[in-house]
């Protein structure tokens, strides 16, 4: 493969994750709008547009385009601004490295693929932190604290989880570990998938773990100060998270582009599939879960989720070494 | 026979050894301070009649070497030091009975009886020691108890500088002294006494002047010689049984014996011989006067010994070895016959002065007698002892010839006069004491006040000799042939102590001549005291000992005070102002590295990655250029 | 292959411009009046190490760097910042009242470093790709739990060991409770 | 690649963390300065590692156990920071001065020869 064919080639993939990137939130989203409104019987989401409320993320994207940008007088503007990016960009950096399909339907093919995502996705606790240090509003920081602490909590569970996967599959790299699965996988990791998705709705700050957003005791956390288009990068690395968040769970605990039938050929399909259906679930977990305290949250974090991580890796080590 | 001796020395030291562990225990103090000195005394008479005339009889054990000498502890038997030996245990035994009832009832009387034993023991060590560092021992451990025994009253004023007085003063001589050992055994390769006279014999010192002198000031120290002779007066402030032990047997004497002892070193030169002999005249001359015009019979006593030590080191001087030993020995029995009647006197009187005695010889029969006797052997009354001690050696004196010509005709003179004035202060302390009005007369007509029985009895063992020892003179040149000759060798030719008949006449009429006067002068007023009106305005100079002690304040303890003041000065003014001064400097570098003390963290580490930097800079620096 | 100063590959130059990136914002680390600016700029230098980390082919290093540091240490560190309440905008007490010593410390000891190291370094060249393979996460990994398994253990003492000290120091003490009692 | 790049790039960072440890008055920016140091020092046994074409993965390995300890050393020090915080209500290191040398001036009485003795006699 000549120079210039390689470099076409990776421009062409990020260009297509990009996109990916884009949209697929954007979608999920719209499943949100919809789900939420059926499940809780709201009529607003299905008026725009007329079918369905079709219209409805359009008519949230021009709300949010049209607002004023407004940075808070006693704010430090610069980190105020930058803090919607750093939530933003490492879950697109994530989205890089994770495959979609049998092959080379991946962004990059990592050698340390695993190892990349969740690190990125480590970088992008700083764009809460960052937002509720800057609004200069002591709900804000509140709100900023708790995420912080928050994320750094869960952090280890998700770690320690996606670690016993790894150590199944023998390798870091995501197309490596859907390689290696096997459909025994799914009972085999069961309670590691579990850890993994819970402690990844907790990174996400997404409900019932929510805490650092609860509306009702600090308006909006971190995101107070923020409106217009800033805060709808906010909403946008929310969704990319979930989106991220779904593909590395199918990835590493569902077995990925494995499906019944048709693998190879249809495997982006049972990807897609798999995704939506957690998405789905995360959707269905915000409609149905009141939200946890702080001492919950960080109770839950520490003496169910490690151990019950610590075990699947022990469990992991057991039967790789029998 | 040496093995006696060397447990003749060493029961004393026992003794001292069991009466100082019993601590305050008095019940068997008496057993142990007599018993063995008894012993003692005993083992040294067997010494002494085992000896006859046999020369000189060694017996040493090797212990071992020590730098370039052989050392060896022995003991050295010759017919002086056997007699010498006899005369110190005798008097020891009477000192140590005496002192049962003299001392018996004090607290104290432990310590004092086991030092009195002690005393004995080194001077037995001195008298028979093989050896001159054997026998320097002995003679500083004298010193010591000497020392101890002297501020026995501590509690008394005048006791204690008289025992620092004592030991001062014989120390300043003890240290020549001991360079003088030092000279002879280093020059004799050997500290053995038969070595070192052999050496002497044989002409391998090098300068022995020059060791004699040194040896001489030992001698002038512990012999209470001109001018070292000022702590014996003072040293009666010690119990009475202590003069008469140190006066008539050990402390003193042992100058005398090592005198007699090393004779051929001092023989060897005229101008120690002249140097002693002017030293005796000096001393006998003005301790007689000095005596003639105390008024504390204790310090009569004192100087009169002073004076007959003179007399002996005069005999010494003249080369009459024999003579002045043969004076030692009598001295020894009638001074501590006259010390210890003293010492009766004054404890039934309750005082040292004369004025407060008088007429107590009817009260103190005993005491009188005994005291009469030694008075008269003093005073060299034919035929007491003293007699003959003296006028043998004044007879030396007369025929001496060669080089003992000029200090003989030194000694003579001056010995002449001594006698005379010997004779007077005798005669003016027996008046004094036994005869006249008792001065306030309470007691006038009473019954007698004796002593008891222990303190008697050996008032009348030592008035036996006092009296009697003038026999020995009838045995011409046997006392002579007994004591050897100088060498310590057996069958010298010895000297007769026969009384030469110009001398003795002379000295007779100087006896009758001044005890006449002092007679005459008390027959008119028998209360009043004859040195009184004898002497006139010079009198408080003679009280006073000639002012010796103001010159020697002036000469030796102002010089010192004021060079200890200057030292004192230096001290606290140049050498402390060093010492604060590097207390201030470092105070005040303290102080300004406290400054430095910030507590913030940051400077610290400022600071230490500055000098890690400055080094690393020079060691790259170093390890680029070479 | 013949090397210079004055021919860079582009690799050096790569490196070279990180390099640049990571020196201007460890600057601003140690110089911004801003405590939070200057986390947010040390996560830049971390983010442009592991960048230089991965030009130099220790990958795995790299991703470590990125997830220690920039994904658990900056965020302790802003954590911190704002539980001691750093304020927004400019804190004047930030740096010590008299710089000099500490920007002598430092010159001297960069001048005294690079001295060294280009003396002792200027005829030497490497090829990072040509070296022996120990980024990736197999290789490295493999060497760890083959020569360097007993610090590996040790090392995990002394993470419990610091994790209880953490805990012991963040303990309000019984004291404090009854004080605020 | 020439040597000289990585190296001198890890000897700047360290002069430059060296001189936050030094110039910083705030706990925790002097904590940051420190982890500037420790880079420092990582990137250059990174470098050393390639450069001496290390076999054993030293230079890597190290560099792993020192971010692992740099990560411990942060929460630590984070940790005594928060108490330090919590007890003075300051992270300035500048205040942190109860170690300090009280300095109070030598009297001239304390010097003199009367007052020694009386020191010595006690």
């Amino acid at each position: 493969m000549s120079s210039l064919t390689w470099w076409l080639e990776v421009g062409l993939r990020i260009v297509v994750v990009f996109l990916g990137f884009m949209v697929i939130p954007l979608v999920v989203g719209q499943m949100e709008h919809k789900a939420m409104a059926h499940m809780q019987g709201r009529l607003g989401p299905m008026e725009a547009g007329g079918f369905h409320g079709w219209a409805q993320l359009v008519a949230d994207g021009v709300k949010f385009a049209q607002k004023e940008a407004v940075v808070p007088a006693a704010a430090d503007r610069r980190v105020f601004q930058a803090a919607p990016a750093v939530a933003l960009i490492p879950y697109l950096l994530a989205l890089i490295v994770i495959p979609i399909g049998p092959g080379t339907q991946v962004g990059v093919d990592l050698d340390l693929g695993l190892f990349f995502a969740l690190a990125v996705m480590g970088i992008a606790v700083l764009g809460p932190l960052m937002a509720g240090w800057s609004s200069a509003n002591k709900y804000s920081l509140l709100g900023a604290l708790r995420s912080a602490a928050q994320l750094m909590a869960y952090e280890l569970p998700m770690l320690l989880s996606a670690v016993s996967v790894a150590m199944a599959a023998g390798t870091l790299s995501l197309p490596g570990i859907l390689g290696a699965w096997h459909w025994y996988w799914i009972p085999w990791q069961l309670v590691g998938g579990f850890v993994f998705f819970t402690a990844g709705l907790a990174e996400l700050q997404r409900p019932p773990f929510d805490m650092p957003v609860a509306d009702s005791e600090i308006i909006f956390g971190a995101y107070t100060e923020y409106t217009g288009l800033r805060f709808a990068l906010f909403l946008l690395a929310e969704y990319a998270g979930i989106v991220v968040l779904c593909l590395l769970t199918t990835v590493l605990f569902l077995g990925g582009w494995h499906g019944p039938v048709a693998d190879q050929q249809l495997g982006w399909l049972w990807t897609a599939i798999k995704t939506f259906a957690l998405a789905f679930v995360v959707i269905w977990l915000r409609v149905s879960y009141p939200r946890l305290r702080a001492d919950q949250l960080q109770k839950f974090a520490w003496t169910v989720l490690i151990p019950l991580a610590l075990f699947q890796l022990a469990l992991t080590g057991v039967v790789k070494v029998l | 026979m040496n093995l006696l001796a060397l447990i003749a020395s060493l029961l004393p030291a026992l003794g001292a050894a069991v009466t100082a562990a019993g601590g305050r225990d008095l019940r068997h103090v008496k057993f142990w301070s007599t018993a063995p000195v008894g012993a003692a005394l005993l083992l040294t008479l067997l010494v002494a009649i085992d000896h006859g005339s046999g020369g000189a009889s060694v017996h040493t054990y090797s212990i071992g070497t020590a730098g370039a000498f052989h050392v060896e502890i022995g003991t050295r038997v010759t017919g002086l030091s056997a007699i010498i030996a006899v005369l110190v245990a005798g008097v020891a035994i009477c000192v140590q009975v005496f002192s049962t009832t003299y001392l018996g009832g004090e607290p104290r009387y432990p310590s004092y009886a086991a030092l009195i034993s002690l005393f004995t023991a080194a001077m037995l060590t001195v008298v028979y020691s093989a050896d001159l560092v054997v026998l320097l021992v002995g003679w500083e451990i004298m010193g010591a108890c000497s020392y101890f025994l002297i501020g026995h009253y501590w509690e008394k004023p005048e006791a204690r500088p008289a025992s620092i007085k004592a030991f001062l003063m014989t120390k300043a001589g003890d240290v020549p002294f001991l360079f003088g050992i030092i000279a002879l055994g280093v020059q004799a390769h050997s500290f053995q006494i038969n070595a070192v006279l052999a050496a002497t014999g044989q002409d391998r010192l090098h300068h022995p002047a020059w060791i004699a002198f040194l040896l001489l000031c030992g001698v002038l120290g512990k012999s209470a010689q001109f001018p070292l002779h000022s702590w014996l007066p003072d040293a009666m402030a010690g119990p009475t049984p202590i003069s008469a032990l140190i006066h008539a047997a050990t402390m003193v004497a042992a100058g005398i014996y090592v005198v007699a002892l090393l004779y051929p070193v001092f023989a060897l030169c005229q101008a120690v011989l002249i140097v002693m002999a002017i030293i005796a005249a000096i001393t006998m001359t003005g301790a007689a006067l000095c005596a003639f015009a105390q008024t504390d019979i204790k310090k009569i006593l004192a100087y009169s010994t002073v004076s007959q030590l003179a007399y002996m080191l005069g005999g010494l001087a003249v080369g009459g070895r024999s003579q002045a030993i043969y004076l030692l020995l009598v001295h020894g029995a009638f001074k501590a016959l006259l010390f210890l009647a003293a010492g009766v006197v004054i404890h039934r009187v309750g005082s040292n002065e004369l004025s407060a005695m008088g007429g107590l010889r009817y009260r103190m029969p005993v005491a009188y007698t005994t005291m009469t006797i030694g008075l008269l052997a003093l005073a060299g009354i034919p035929p007491f002892s003293g007699f003959f001690g003296k006028e043998a050696v004044l007879g030396a004196a007369y025929n001496a010839t060669g080089e003992f010509a000029a200090p003989g005709r030194i000694v003579l003179i001056f010995g002449l006069i001594t006698a005379g004035l010997t004779a007077a202060y005798s005669l003016r302390l027996w008046l004094g004491v036994f005869h006249g009005p008792f001065p306030d007369a309470p007691h006038e007509h009473e019954a007698t006040v004796e002593a008891p029985q222990p303190e008697l009895i050996p008032l009348i063992l030592l008035a036996v000799p006092a009296a009697l020892l003038g026999i020995v003179v009838l045995f011409g040149s046997g006392f002579s042939n007994y004591l050897g000759g100088w060498y310590g060798e057996a069958g010298a030719a010895g000297a007769d102590l026969w009384p030469g008949g110009l001398t003795t006449l002379l000295s007779l009429l100087f006896v009758l001549g001044f005890g006449g006067l002092v007679f005459l002068a008390w027959r008119r007023d028998e209360g009043a005291d004859p040195a009184r009106a004898l002497l006139g305005p010079v009198r408080p100079a003679l009280v006073n000992g000639f002012y010796f002690d103001r010159l020697i304040d002036a000469a030796v303890v102002r010089p010192t005070r004021a060079a200890a003041r200057l030292v004192g000065f230096l001290d606290a003014n140049v050498i402390d102002a060093y010492v604060r001064g590097s207390g201030t400097g470092a105070r005040g570098l303290g102080t300004v590295l406290r400054r430095l003390q910030t507590g913030s963290v940051q400077f610290y580490l400022t600071c230490l990655f500055l000098g890690v930097v400055i080094m690393a800079a020079v060691y790259a620096y170093v390890g680029t250029v070479s | 292959m013949s090397h210079g100063y004055l021919s860079p590959t582009g690799l050096e130059i790569a490196f070279v411009l990180i390099g640049l990136v990571t020196l201007g914002s460890g600057l601003l680390v140690v110089t911004v009046k801003n405590l939070v600016h200057a986390a947010l700029w040390l996560l830049v230098c971390m983010g442009s190490i592991a960048v230089e980390y991965l030009l130099l082919t220790a990958e795995l290093l790299a991703w470590i760097q990125v997830l220690i540091y920039a994904g658990a240490i900056i965020v302790l560190f802003l954590f911190g910042l704002m539980l001691t309440r750093a304020p927004i905008g400019p804190t004047e007490e930030l740096n010590v009242r008299h710089r000099w010593p500490a920007l002598i410390v430092g010159l001297g000891a960069a001048g005294t470093l690079v001295t060294v190291i280009v003396q002792a370094y200027q005829h030497t060249w490497f090829d990072p790709r040509g070296a022996v393979p120990l980024g990736s996460g197999e290789a490295l990994g493999t060497q760890l739990f083959k020569y360097w398994v007993l610090p590996f253990e040790v090392l995990s003492v002394l993470l419990l060991a610091a994790l209880v000290g953490a805990i012991v120091l963040s303990r309000r003490g019984r004291d404090t409770e009854e004080a605020e009692a | 690649m020439h040597a000289v790049y990585p190296l001198v790039l890890g000897a700047l960072l360290f002069a430059i963390g060296l001189y936050g440890v030094l110039a910083r008055r705030n706990a925790i920016a002097v904590l940051m300065a420190i982890e500037l140091l420790l880079n420092a020092v990582t990137l250059n046994l990174v470098s050393f590692s390639a450069i001496l074409r290390d076999r054993y993965g030293m230079g890597q390995i190290f560099t792993l156990f020192i971010i692992t300890i740099a990560a411990a050393e942060t929460g630590l020090g984070l940790a005594i920071v928060l108490l330090v915080y919590r007890q003075r209500a300051t992270a300035d290191l500048g205040e942190q001065r109860a170690l300090a040398e009280p300095v109070e001036p030598v009297t001239a009485d304390e010097l003199s020869p009367r007052n020694v003795e009386a020191e010595v006699a006690r």
